[in-house]
């Protein structure tokens, strides 16, 4: 268990990519995986690390975070000393409320930062997903000697449409020292991409954020990292567990349709590392006399008496008799009609679907439907 | 800080009739309904009814109770003051005795009542499944300015002779209780919930206490003796499920009505909700050849055969070409491939082999020992049935008796 | 869930030499410095040192001690996994013992240890105050590769018959241990903390438990035994105040020590905080006439008087004229108009009337039993001195004693 | 214990009167009577009726609240359904993070007095202070079916240059039923002042609200009540007890000084009903080998070597020796050097006031030092 790290988390404004599924909360606050929140994972993974201090902040839009993460009694980290800090964006006359980028929001919290009693930082972004713990990486950290270490992990997709935060390592000879990054490459010339998690040393962030600040610096990772490259000692941590990026509707609809095909995607449901989150009370999902589901991961407190195939069922929906969902994320408390077919839709928070109605997206193209619509 | 009322939970003991399931745990802490325990329902009517303070008196395994409730949190009575507390009866210098009865566990621990200065205090049997609103009682008790209210339920006249019942007058009022009577007056069975005025209940159990012949227990001692020195006693009457889960049998009846469509008790009521300490695990995963039909599935669950009019709780899997049918499956257990399972209960974190067959007809001269099952059979917790093994309806397998089972046993 | 290391503090039985303080609580609730009590020093340094599961072993009025403690939230220790639990000796239906020594009370509750499976037990006595960082512990009997590792306190050569004294070798290996050694051959007295792997430690518990001749003591037993069977134990040597606080002597002192410019332990140390059940009360008040040196004011006092190098504890009141001196006033007590004391304890919701003088010399002839008290005169909780009554100094003073006093006494 | 009604507390923005002390916080958090924030007093009250349902209407400058409040522990309001519901001004399309008047307020949480239980809303404001329960007042508006009871008191004080949301009553023939309202005085007729407390129906509140929210009303006072007071069955309900209204930077400093002079403001103080706040593990105040304190107010964590008279002395405040505090308010953790001289004067949380310095204020002109200041 780690000792001498916290954990900060920045929670960015929405994806463009995402469409709908951010129209009122943060891509940290989307579903993700019957019943989670994305943020749910890496929130985990610190707890699970043994880090009794996190930091999150937090940008427009952060009610359904917040509302999500509560006193953070479910990570068991509603504590009186230390405990998860939600840091909203001050409006003080400093200030306009919105940031206008990582390194202000740094900057803004940085009493937050100096106040924590450990030595190490854990930074973590907030629209990538796995199950793990850090004690590894920053084993590795303080045994290099690095200024700053950053997980990654080797991914071959790429989708210049649909680029968020991409950020590739290329190493020197001993293919740990990173001598080259990229951001937002158009031709990227590595496979090894930033998991969103760097370890610092809390007095080095301190430095480097004030510094950069100070300069009118925007972007930690443009005009920090890219900018001190070869001066600064950054290291590479491997990961080879399952990685989901939320960069789009399409990532986040294939990672869904992974959990029910990808045997690695199990990972994340790792029984030793449990996932925490919001508990809601709900009842054992029922099924009924007409119910026929195959290949589907469901959530507690569905009512299944029609047909669901290839899907993903958060908690809380009903699919009524004669209606059939087909590779589809359905999404808390949304109804399906009797007799209304869906196939590759995206439905979002109680989302109500009329007797009788077809949907259809296609592969690659899932149709998206907003929060609490009827169609 | 004083209390309008105080509950005290009568947990109770092993629960001997439920005895394969409560290897680990109290009685109250015996799973139901997919996601819950027993103590789920009291508790949660509790604080539903704004009744913060509850005692658990429990004789055993008190450790185990005291990890499950925690702080309260997870039935919001994690409280500043008041809270639900784990009361076992504990040694003092000078004695320690087992609670002899149903009063005097309320009597050992009137000091932990005491604290809270309260006018009334509810005292609730830990072994009902059912959803009451205590504070509607408690205001009938207060309105019919009454020593003690009970809480009655109609039953049929012909299963009257089971339950304790009380005759009332037109008013409501208890003219006479009769424990089990063969020849019944009316079909109004206590549910063993009562509400007593502290003081005067104080009162009556210190007298109790003191009669050496008294066997402490509320139905046999204390409630006829107050209707004796003419106490003003009224029965609440109560409409609505409400099930006696102490047995084997009733047990297994009791989750069936969960699947009913509606079931016979909603479990899913948002004015009305029953807390549990939720298990933190995944959604269940339906595999491409599962096929599961008017049954209960819970988070954690991994289904790959078929299931049918069966409760399945958190974390139990099923593999490939097994079966379950009209069964409860408890937190935890595993059936392997080809393993059919009929009629039974599965204890928590059981393990069924491959090719087993559980609920068959018995053998021609086989004799099972069925009195307390009848014909359900039930497998205890963490037992391990090897493969190929042929368990048949109504027996009672547990580590001990697992053999006479495994050595008959043939391949199906 | 697993931990890594579980605490087991021995908050011990009715403290028959502060008996007079703990009529209504175990000993570890006496209050202390001001606003504490006993035991919030080794839960704090428990949850200062991220321990996060803590049994309080007490077989003394469990139930108070569960309402004091509450989920645990006021030491940060209301944890979904983990927490604090009172673990009173509990009945079974065979049977029941009152702890018969410190190993048994650890070895009758193996099993909530086992609930965490943890790789090491910490061992705490619940009358000491002071502050240490028991990770450092853990860290040191981790790198010595110890069976069990014990805090030692370098004390003064012409104290050390007083303790059980460790004599180690260069190395910190203890080599042999004394009990109160008439001629002791170190200074390495014993804190009464101990590490030790659990598995070991159960091993030897479990021996010792079937030894019918042992006492199941700690320092009488299993040490010794694990000293004899070559087990590698080592002295964690702690440097700081300590101070075991089992007598009224050293309880007056401990608090008159928190008096000093600097105290000779800084409660107010954010790095340490001492964690306590904040009492929810006003401010304390000093009116015009007042006059208050050298001492501790908690909020809920009010002052109307002369106070002098004494502690006040919430809700303390002294009134017009009235002076207090070299003394320690407990919650909730007053004290009347023109009454004096001096070098006195006055427990809990003690009230002390008007023109009262509290530790004054015996009169000629007046014998006072102070065996257990030398020159600190002692007010029982609850007590209620009359008008004019005369305590001399070195008294104990309860509601069964207080005739003696009240019939001599003559107002000064 | 009441039942079947829940809270509504508005905490407006900073008084102008208030100068310094509102500098970054609300009213609502002020520091009053040694350990307490002004609304403490409120809520307490709340919790103290038995009520399990408060939202508090947040503005700008909420942090300090918020911080203050935290998860509502303290007052036992960290519930799982109900309790405690901070309510910040939501930035969304509809708003624009900034409420206009109550008015405002009110018609954006409409959700949450739509989803409350409870038959009757208290709707509070957050500057006035009392110790009391709510019981009576709802008996009373229960028993003459009014559709609004505004508890008041007979307050004679008045000062055109400070007031505050000052709502006077004018009753007809029976003392009870209200038949004017006065709205910001110029010559008051009435000495009943609103002390900002009003039941109302909660269904009767939300139609009031959506009709005047929806033609442009603004104040709930100015918009609802003083257009409709003929129609509406407004009545008044008598508290006798002690009341301070906290307006100004004068009338905090008289009816600080009420806490050490007046009898009847130690209702405030009343043990029957505890006043909660936030929790901060301070030790018992230390008085030293020189201190001289008679007529004070001085909460735990004070360590005073020196000269205190008729002040307020909040948590964990220094006065060194030689020091001399006289008729002054000094709040958290401020630090009175040696051999400075203090008289009429308040200071904020963390003021240093040097060694040998002198400050002094006057009656009716106390002079206030900001937060953090070194003077």
């Amino acid at each position: 268990m780690i000792q001498d790290a916290f954990g900060l988390i920045f929670t960015g404004e929405a994806n463009p990519y995402m469409r709908d599924l951010t129209l009122s909360r943060a891509v940290a606050a989307v579903p993700f995986g019957g019943r989670y929140r994305v943020i749910d994972f890496v929130l985990s993974d610190f707890v699970n690390s043994g880090i009794r201090n996190v930091g999150i902040i937090t940008q427009k839009n952060y009610h359904s975070l917040m509302d999500h993460l509560g006193t953070g009694k479910e990570w068991d980290l509603n504590r009186k000393r230390e405990g998860l800090f939600l840091l909203p964006p001050f409006s003080t006359k400093d200030n306009t409320g919105v940031y206008r980028g990582d390194i202000d929001a740094y900057h803004s919290i940085m009493q937050y930062v100096r106040h924590s009693n450990q030595k190490y930082l854990i930074l973590s972004g907030s629209h990538t997903i796995f199950n793990t713990t850090f004690e590894k990486i920053l084993a590795q950290h303080k045994e290099t000697g690095a200024d700053i270490t950053i997980m990654y992990n080797e991914d071959a997709s790429f989708d210049p449409e649909e680029q968020n935060r991409d950020l590739r390592l290329l190493f020197d000879e001993d293919g740990m020292r990173v001598k080259e990054l990229e951001w937002y490459p158009r031709y990227p010339r590595s496979n090894f991409r930033s998991c969103e998690i760097m370890i610092i040393d809390k007095a080095l962030f301190e430095d480097l954020v004030e510094e950069s600040y100070s300069r009118g610096g925007i972007d930690f990772v443009r005009d920090i990292l890219l900018t001190h490259v070869h001066e600064l000692n950054i290291m590479g941590w491997r990961y080879d567990g399952y990685v989901a990026r939320i960069d789009s509707v399409n990532t986040f609809f294939r990672h869904s349709m992974e959990l029910l095909n990808a045997p690695e995607a199990h990972d994340l449901y790792n029984r030793e590392h449990p996932i925490y989150t919001k508990v809601k009370d709900e009842i054992s999902a029922k099924y009924g006399e007409h119910a026929d589901v195959h290949n589907v991961v469901m959530a507690d407190g569905c009512k299944v008496d029609g047909t669901v195939e290839n899907s993903v069922l958060f908690r809380g929906v009903t699919v009524e008799r004669g209606a059939v969902v087909k590779n589809s994320i359905i999404m808390q408390g949304s109804k399906i009609r009797a007799g209304a077919k869906l196939d590759h839709v995206i439905l979002d928070k109680g989302v109500t679907v009329t007797e009788g109605r077809m949907l259809n997206g296609f592969e690659g193209l899932p149709l998206v439907f907003r929060k609490n619509l009827t169609v | 800080m004083k209390k309008r009322i105080v509950c005290m939970l009568l947990a109770g003991g092993q629960g001997s009739r439920l005895g394969v399931l409560t290897s680990s745990m109290a009685k109250p802490a015996v799973p139901f309904g997919g996601k819950f325990r027993i103590i789920d329902f009291p508790l949660s009517n509790c604080v539903n009814s704004e009744i913060d303070t509850v005692g658990v008196l429990t004789q055993y395994r008190p450790l185990a109770l005291n990890a499950y409730l925690g702080t309260g949190q997870h039935w919001d009575l994690d409280r500043n003051n008041g809270g639900v507390f784990v009361l076992p009866p504990y040694m003092t210098e000078h004695d320690g005795r087992w609670y002899s009865g149903t009063a005097n566990a309320i009597w050992q621990n009137r000091s932990f009542v005491d604290q809270y200065d309260p006018d009334y205090v509810l005292i609730l049997s830990g072994d009902h499944i059912y959803k009451m609103n205590y504070t509607k009682m408690l205001r009938f008790h207060i309105d019919h300015k009454a020593a003690a209210t009970i809480a009655v339920l109609k039953v049929p006249m012909e299963e009257a002779h089971r339950f304790g019942i009380m005759n009332t007058d037109e008013t409501g009022k208890i003219v006479s209780f009769e424990e089990k009577p063969k020849q019944p007056k009316s079909n109004n069975a206590s549910m063993g919930i009562y509400i007593f005025d502290w003081k005067k209940l104080r009162d009556y159990m210190e007298r109790d206490d003191a009669d050496e012949k008294s066997e402490n227990d509320f139905g046999k001692n204390i409630i006829p003796n107050m209707l004796n020195a003419g106490e003003k006693m009224v029965a609440y009457p109560f409409e609505g499920y409400w099930k006696d889960v102490g047995t084997i049998q009733s047990l297994w009846e009791a989750n069936m009505d969960m699947l009913g469509d509606p079931p016979l008790l909603d479990l899913d009521d948002p004015s009305w909700r029953i807390y549990t300490r939720n298990p933190v695990m995944a959604p269940h995963y339906v595999s491409k050849e599962a096929r599961i039909k008017n049954s209960l599935v819970t988070e954690g669950c991994v289904v790959r055969g078929e299931v049918e009019h069966t409760v399945l709780f958190c974390g139990a899997k099923l593999e490939e070409g097994g079966k379950v049918f009209d069964s409860v499956v408890f937190p935890g257990s595993k059936i392997g491939r080809n393993s059919i399972v009929h009629k039974a209960i599965i204890g928590e974190n059981a393990t069924i082999g491959d090719n087993v067959l559980i609920g068959e007809p018995p053998k021609e001269g086989e004799v099972i020992d069925n009195r307390l099952t009848g014909d359900i059979a039930l497998i205890g917790n963490d037992v391990t049935i090897p493969d190929g093994t042929v368990i048949p309806r109504g027996a009672v397998v547990t580590q001990e008796t697992l053999s006479q089972f495994v050595n008959g046993g043939t391949n199906a």
